[in-house]
């Protein structure tokens, strides 16, 4: 059924999808997943050349004509996560980042003010930011206020599959949001990220869920259909709560 | 002289270039960054930068994440 | 992706979403909303001719070759129940019947006493049983004990569109379960769709979700692809949660 | 005699049958089913049923529902 | 301040919570929960003399002057629980009964058929019986219709501490009960017993959540305050939920 | 039962419920609901002499020895945060404040950034500052890093009455806080109350809950009532959920 | 005769009452119940109830549960 | 002179002094603070502080709230 494209700083996605390559066993298992999941955009992480780190990560998605999208994964700081995103676009040819500025390895979570710091930083240096925000509605106002091209309010923590802590927050933020929201970390299974679509986000990301999955390309699967299925319900206009029941079959003469 | 290449000590002779170290690393042509002294250094200015002694130079690409 | 066939009374099904028609404002908008649904079986209600109640609607069944499926929608008692679930069988020549006995108009609440009585009746008299039941895992269990070909319980009340009141009933009905589990009523949402199936139900019955929505041939969209992913994110093991944060990205140096 | 047909009283001659009674009321050849005081008739008895005086023939179909 | 006292079967209680003395170290920590609770009316169990049993626990209800309500815990027919209750009769020369005629040793679930039918036998027998019931609103309402005293819907299973499933079951009981609405299994902690008050129940019968905690005393501290907090918030008419924020403050200029 | 006492700043409470003195309709409402919560701390605001909004609430709290806290409520920037203490210190001779910084009328959000900017600079100048702060644990734990004597997470914004919107977040605060972590607004009903103590809060502060509720004296006391219950089940140490029943009473033989 | 009781079989004369045995099983005055054959047999009854041979006897008091 | 207190404009003869504007305004003598030009004037300060010409002086008090 036909739905619009999602648009992000002028350039249209069909898939409302977006998938990390964090936590994927192999790149053979990694490649299924990200088929199974349609996704046009991909995440990855900027680390030193001979590191251990997975590689060939590039390739994969050159092959498959999915664009990248780096993170700034690790970076404490804002001129930490400013390097980063430079280093990123001269070995990516993208002005594209997903900025991440965490404030600590237990939580994960962002730091606001580092967080904003950086964003105003890589938005004058001409970035298109993504930031990885918490759900406070007042934070992902101001990073739109900077300039960022969306803003990706979290669930829950990175990788801790609790879904969507707080509802009312994700639906604040999609209330006034100028610029695409798209719902990241947390999502622990494919109900819970339709439920971010329903709530009116514009898309999703994510990586544990899938890439730490028993079965990841099938769990790919469920996620590109539960988004879809989402959006569709939302779209669709879904019929309000009652305390008491209505009658689906006509009442008996 | 001494420089820190992704965190190895080289040594080096004074006045080495930057492209030359990148090629005996065998840095790849593309899907790579180099920072120098914490700074990010355009590919096309590698072959002219001169390496000062202590310099810290390092060599990123894309790997699996987020 | 590959998946195996519902399994009812021996008979397989390549969909599982089961639709209702009622609610639906004409044939048209419910003939989309089924071929949207992709439904390969759907309940009718039986009432007496020139009643002014919507007919018409077995033609269009028969027309896409989807399967009805009679029910006793708004019995009252046993005798009532098997009275009408023999007239269905005589109307439309199939023994496979929804068996619903309510307690009262207000609720639409499965009177369990009633509800037993009769599917032993219809049992004993060669047909296969569908019955609603409430989320209590014992009326399950006894329901299966008489021989119901499958157990349907609700998520909610019929028409109040508050999804699943209690995961753990259902959980608990599908980890005893000999029959297949399929939700029924209640549903509001797609991911109260996928839910269910994440709890490990083998299909999804819904009516006045699609019926009732804004645009439903688009509600029935997110209700196919709901109960796919869900199902898909079943078989497909999640992630378990966790209190604190796991990263994706791998550490820096 | 008088026989109820859903709800309607009719007038029809003693020893009426049911299958003249539908084939007035023009009930189709499918996708119906008839009960007689409350127990189901099944369509191969229909032309032989006899009425009783006070009878109620009740004609059911499937409708939109549930 | 002021509240009306709990009446049940023209009895008139001042406490609303009513505890269970099974799962208790010893008498001494049952002692001091029971005195903190400061509960009128305590369940206790009917089991053969030296089975190695707690017994004993009998001279400490005399001895404070708590009412004890003898249970059939453990019946699973309707002819053992009435067998169970008139012993219960004989031995404490009351005619209250607390109803249990549970499925299976798993759940605990109350098997409603079984249940109904014992119910209505005792009634006759002359029993004021207080039934164990799972939160189906159609049984609750059958079993005040058999003449029970009160119904006592459950929360969550015995002993699993996981609260109150279904409000939304609960809060339909409340809406058409005519007799008191008892809360009984499954809370875990104090908000939850408040939560049940809240609900509209008269009061609240737990075990488990007290006996089994670190600090027995303490917990029946906790729930007695719980209890009557919920019942209070109950009675105070609480404010309207509403989306978006009302400032507290006035205004500045 | 004995409980130790809140410290906060080095000044011990024995009542662990503030409340706020906004919303009521009248003093001697106000009265009778400050003296059923038993507080001992109590909000006030900071506004023009003569500008119509009530007073007299001083007088109120000096007769019954309540200790006020002004508030900086309305306030939009730091710089007029920090002024606004300094009146409130000025005209109270208290140097304790409840720093609000807001960001818009629609949600009463925090402002994270002002909020933070604001706290240090009033740190500095002398204030025992007590933030209200959105639910993130980062802010959280920068507000106590530049010295703060306490924390005041929200459960969801202010007057919504939605309770605590992300409980994870609130245990997470706690788990890492060095310095006393009060819920403050959002709450609405006594069992929310309890929740917040359950999960590790060391007081609640709210207002509108009990203030605009239909009975507010008697909500005070629920309130009161609730914080006790909640602290009392989190000293003493709840009992863990299970999936499955266990048995309150002896098995039979 | 052979008695069960509390699962414990006895051997008794003929013409047992059931008061005896209680007596002997120390049975206490208040706060028991006792089912001969699975019915409740009231105390007022007790010392005249013969026991037949093969009866099973039951004694229940009140413990912690629920 | 033209002083503004608490929004009003007010005449005042130059060089009067906050003290005596806050009598005129039946300041209380406690529970309030005042404000100038947006700083804070301790109440030790107002009798000998000068207003001048266009001054905002505004006066505060608690008042129900938060």
């Amino acid at each position: 059924m036909a739905d619009d494209p999602l648009v992000i700083a002028g350039r249209e996605f069909g898939s409302r999808l977006i998938l990390g390559t964090g936590g994927a066993g192999n790149l053979a298992i990694l490649e299924q997943a990200l088929l199974a999941a349609q996704t046009e955009l991909t995440t990855v992480a900027i680390r030193r050349l001979d590191t251990g780190a997975r590689t060939g990560v590039l390739d994969l998605l050159v092959r498959h004509g999915i664009e990248p999208l780096p993170n700034t994964a690790g970076c404490r700081s804002a001129p930490e996560a400013v390097l980063t995103a430079q280093l990123a676009r001269e070995a990516l040819h993208t002005s594209w980042i997903k900025l991440e500025v965490i404030a600590d390895d237990r939580t994960l979570l962002p730091d606001p003010i580092e967080l904003l710091d950086a964003a105003e930083q890589l938005v004058d240096d001409g970035f298109t930011v993504l930031p990885y925000t918490n759900d406070d509605p007042v934070l992902a106002r101001r990073l739109a206020g900077v300039g960022c091209a969306a803003v990706m309010p979290l669930g829950s923590p990175i990788g801790t599959g609790l879904g969507i802590g707080n509802p009312h927050n994700i639906a604040m933020i999609v209330a006034e949001a100028q610029v695409p929201v798209i719902l990241d970390a947390g999502i622990g299974t494919a109900s819970e990220a339709a439920l971010a679509m329903e709530l009116g986000c514009d898309a999703v990301l994510l990586a544990t869920a899938v890439t730490r999955a028993e079965d990841p390309p099938r769990m790919a699967e469920a996620m590109r259909l539960a988004v879809q299925a989402g959006r569709h319900a939302r779209l669709a206009g879904r019929i309000p709560q009652r305390f008491w029941a209505q009658a689906s079959s006509p009442q008996r003469p | 002289m001494t420089v820190t290449v992704n965190g190895q000590h080289w040594e080096l002779p004074e006045g080495s270039m930057l492209g030359d170290v990148l090629d005996r690393l065998g840095v790849p042509s593309s899907g790579v960054a180099v920072a120098v002294d914490g700074a990010v250094v355009p590919r096309a200015s590698w072959p002219a930068r001169t390496l000062r002694a202590g310099a810290t130079v390092e060599v990123f690409t894309a790997v699996q994440g987020g």
